[in-house]
């Protein structure tokens, strides 16, 4: 599915170091948490992906394709066929919630039968049948998240990319979650999800990349959020 | 794309229009304002046009003939002015017919012309007419040269003024045209650019979830077209209803003022501002797109 | 508010400007499109006054006296004249002069007057200007009823004809001047609304940290200022040169026309300009910030 | 230092109702742990603080004066001395992260010396000293996180509302922050900080209060993230 090799990103101009000579190869279907400190890469990572950044050494395959010597205009079929959570959710503000989970369909021209019946489906599925009319701003910052996890299912891609989907979302929702990804990713998806709650990378134990200043510092297997002995102390007041 | 798209992007359009009230009354209304100038601009050049052309028409070659030519050589002067090119009519005045209209003319000074009336000083003449006024003093060269043309007048002086006037105007008003314009498409197309300035962030997002440039293009380019559209039709009205005014207070005060009033030119005018309108949104909103595309 | 926020201040009116390259670009152009057609306006404007305050001051009324009146009583009749009101001048010509005159002015029918040269059917008479030509139809009047005047001449419909024309162009003209003015500020204003809206959400953060409406505003306000001063600044260069340019142009090949060429009026014309630019730039982001700060 | 009496907030024109008849009393010094699932109200009660909404009913005094009745050219100057950290971040996108920073400073009109001195000062403690001239688009989801609360700080307000601060942060990070934020407590201000972060609110042991769709459900001195047996069960793959 996905092929990484000697993969490195420098941000210009001020030439920061997000990722150093990355390889990662990620089979189809697989389930990979993408773990390290804040800064780490996580993100730039999953850009990489899904093209919004192009890497500045190395090659990034997804499907056998060079990601980078995509012509502009296939660029939005690569889009199509990953499913992105966004760290920052990238809801359109002035559009309701259904109309923002639509647009998802309408860029692949479903039809609107289709989104119709789909659309309510998904929505059911993230806990936010009733706020379909409302507007982002409208919205907490939890469900604004579901939001944008709906849009990304909603056309049922076989990539889906999530960075820190359960950041807005209290425990209990943040594990009906997960156990959707995991549902859609047992359907034959393959779900990389950038993530610190490091009690649902212990729980589901899936593969674990853990990033460190932009290198990859453990890739593991059944893996856990960290291998210290336990999370740092502090003697609360 | 699928008829259903192609619903969505007229919807789209719309939505645009409507959820950026402010964004698109300031376009219509910067569109309308602009229109109105050009409008006016053209409106004016038109006319002056049609006075210089006016003017232009009522020169002519007077040319006086010897005392007592026999009628023989007279019909043989006119056809020898015929053919002379570039000239469009001639015609003959006898000295009685040049009195009678002198005498008309100079309601003030009749006084003298009854004291000349018995003797009658003027001389029989003819009045040439140019198909181009700029060819009128090469005609008068040419038919002062002709055996019984005593002297040849074409008033020189008002000549050469109308004529630089009438080509000050022209030129001045197809550069002041230009100019307008010029200046139209850019208010317009800054108007849309600025819309779509402001939702930029909408379009990167667009794009990363998987639209085509097409997708995101097209409802700005609707949007731009349907903006121009409405800022085009109202000034369409207000220049109609306005000229329609002018023209009828010109011909009731001022009825020797040539103005134009045909609706051929003024329709014109109507249809140029609509084509404009259209083509000034859909271009100004396809080139500020553009750059937002490169997400 | 402290001098180093004013410093602040300013350097965030400078940052917005250049930050948001596109959207000043487009401003100051607006608002020197404007202020060109503005300008234009005016100037046209200014000359039709000019033009039509010409014409009308060559307007006189002509008082034709008996003949061989006796020197005494035309002397009497100067004095008569004169004490009317809103009489500014009277010349005496006798008809000698006026001949004179007539031979000068008709080139072409000179023939005639060589004729009557011996007889000079003429008449002595008084020409009378008028301090305003309003009340030249009013003096004829009056002039009429005076012992030893014969006839009176005014030019009724050149004068009926010019008065109107003039009162068309001054009207029309202050009409247009207004509409131009609306327009123009209503483009600015729209143009500056729309970088404001652009901010809107930069704005509403500011007021959440706690920024009062003053700090926010002034940045702002500073920003329309300098655009608006960007703008005219470029106009007032643009017609300086250009209206120059035609100054010069017209006084070559056009002489008689009488334009404005003074700098009093057209340094006006700039000044009024660059006011006009500031107070737009200011008052059109007042307005457009206010209803953004109701946050 | 806050309190609230049977305040309720109904956001219109949908008749949501995100808070209804809350009692709230916070004494200066304190430090409250704000809980609740997604959409429990806990954004909404903090913007009824910062008076970014207004209470639909009810009173909010803070240091004795109703916040509703504030007149507008006060509310200024009530937000100065509150140092707020957004879910969403809200950072100003065109100005540096040092500039962001400053402009808390800036409002208060103080002297360029001050805010030069300042400035790095806090961007040390939120660990971005190096990132001071990035914009935020250049910053990753945590550091921007972490410029919100330099922000917060800076002007050393006396109240501290806190919405979310460690969702974009690795655990470490985290903890870190949280002692921070502790310090600052210690020192006088006043912390109410509404999470999802159930580990760190069992490890601090603070006022707990509970929401639970808009209604206080618990108000516990010393508490926990939740009096459940544990937290939901979820079988993985
Ligand atoms: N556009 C950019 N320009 C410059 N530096 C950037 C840019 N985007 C990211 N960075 C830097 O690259 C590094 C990695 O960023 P990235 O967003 O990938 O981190 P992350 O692992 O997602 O962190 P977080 O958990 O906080 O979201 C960070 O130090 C960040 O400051
Ligand atoms: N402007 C608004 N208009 C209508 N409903 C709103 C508005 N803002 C919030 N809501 C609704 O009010 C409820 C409470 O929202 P709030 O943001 O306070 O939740 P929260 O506890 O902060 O949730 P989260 O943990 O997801 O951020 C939610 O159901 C939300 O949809
Ligand atoms: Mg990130
Ligand atoms: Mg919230």
């Amino acid at each position: 599915m996905i092929h990484i090799k000697h993969v490195s990103k420098i941000y210009y101009p001020r030439r920061v170091v997000a990722l150093q000579d990355i390889n990662v190869r990620i089979r189809p279907g697989e389930f990979v948490f993408l773990v390290g400190a804040s800064g780490a890469g996580k993100s730039t990572f999953l850009k990489l992906l899904y093209r919004e950044e192009l890497p500045s050494e190395g090659q990034l395959l997804i499907g056998g394709k060079d990601v980078a010597r995509l012509r502009q205009r296939d660029v939005p079929y690569l889009r199509r066929r990953i499913g992105i959570i966004f760290q920052d959710f990238k809801l359109l503000p002035d559009r309701t919630v259904f109309e923002n989970v639509a647009f998802a369909l309408r860029v692949t021209e479903a039809s609107p039968k289709e989104i119709r019946r789909r659309v309510p489906t998904v929505l059911e599925m993230v806990g936010l049948a009733e706020k379909e009319r409302h507007y982002p701003s409208q919205l907490s910052g939890g469900e604004q998240q579901r939001v944008g996890l709906a849009r990304a299912l909603v056309n049922r891609p076989p990539l889906i990319l999530a960075d820190e989907p359960t950041g807005n979302l209290d425990p209990q929702t943040s594990l009906e979650i997960m156990a959707l990804l995991e549902q859609i990713n047992r359907m034959g998806a393959t779900v990389v999800m950038a993530t610190h709650a490091s009690n649902i990378v212990d729980m589901f134990r899936k593969r674990v990349i853990a990033l460190d200043r932009g290198r990859i510092v453990r890739d593991q297997e059944r893996g856990v959020y960290s291998n210290e002995a336990k999370h740092l102390e502090v003697h609360p007041g | 794309m699928k008829p259903s798209t192609w619903k969505y992007i007229l919807g789209e359009a719309g939505r645009g229009i409507k959820k950026n009230t402010l964004m698109s009354v300031a376009a219509v209304t910067t569109v309308t304002l602009s229109l109105l100038t050009l409008a006016l601009v053209l409106l004016l050049v038109f006319n002056f046009n049609h006075l210089a052309g006016t003017l232009e028409s009522q020169m002519q070659v007077v040319a006086y003939l010897d005392d007592n030519l026999p009628a023989p050589r007279v019909a043989e002067l006119d056809a020898q002015i015929k053919a002379i090119e570039g000239v469009s009519e001639v015609a003959y005045v006898t000295k009685a017919e040049a009195l009678e209209r002198l005498k008309a003319e100079f309601g003030v000074d009749s006084d003298i012309l009854a004291a000349v009336e018995d003797m009658n000083p003027l001389r029989d003449s003819f009045e040439i007419a140019a198909a181009d006024p700029e060819q009128i003093s090469a005609i008068a060269g040419q038919v002062a040269e002709l055996a019984g043309v005593a002297e040849v007048n074409y008033g020189q002086e008002i000549l050469e003024l109308l004529l630089s006037l009438t080509s000050v105007i022209r030129y001045g008003g197809a550069a002041l045209l230009v100019a307008f314009i010029l200046a139209t498409v850019m208010i317009i197309a800054n108007a849309i650019r600025m819309t779509v300035v402001a939702r930029r962030r909408e379009v990167a997002i667009m794009k990363l979830v998987g639209a085509t440039d097409a997708l995101i293009r097209w409802p700005f380019l609707l949007e731009g077209v349907l903006l121009g559209l409405a800022g085009a039709v109202v000034t369409a009205a207000l220049v109609w209803a306005g000229y329609s005014w002018v023209v009828g207070a010109m011909q009731r005060s001022l009825p020797f003022v040539p103005i134009v009033a045909e609706w051929q030119p003024i329709l014109l005018v109507l249809a140029l501002l609509i084509v404009g309108g259209v083509v000034i949104g859909a271009v100004g909103s396809t080139i500020s797109i553009r750059r937002f595309l490169r997400v």
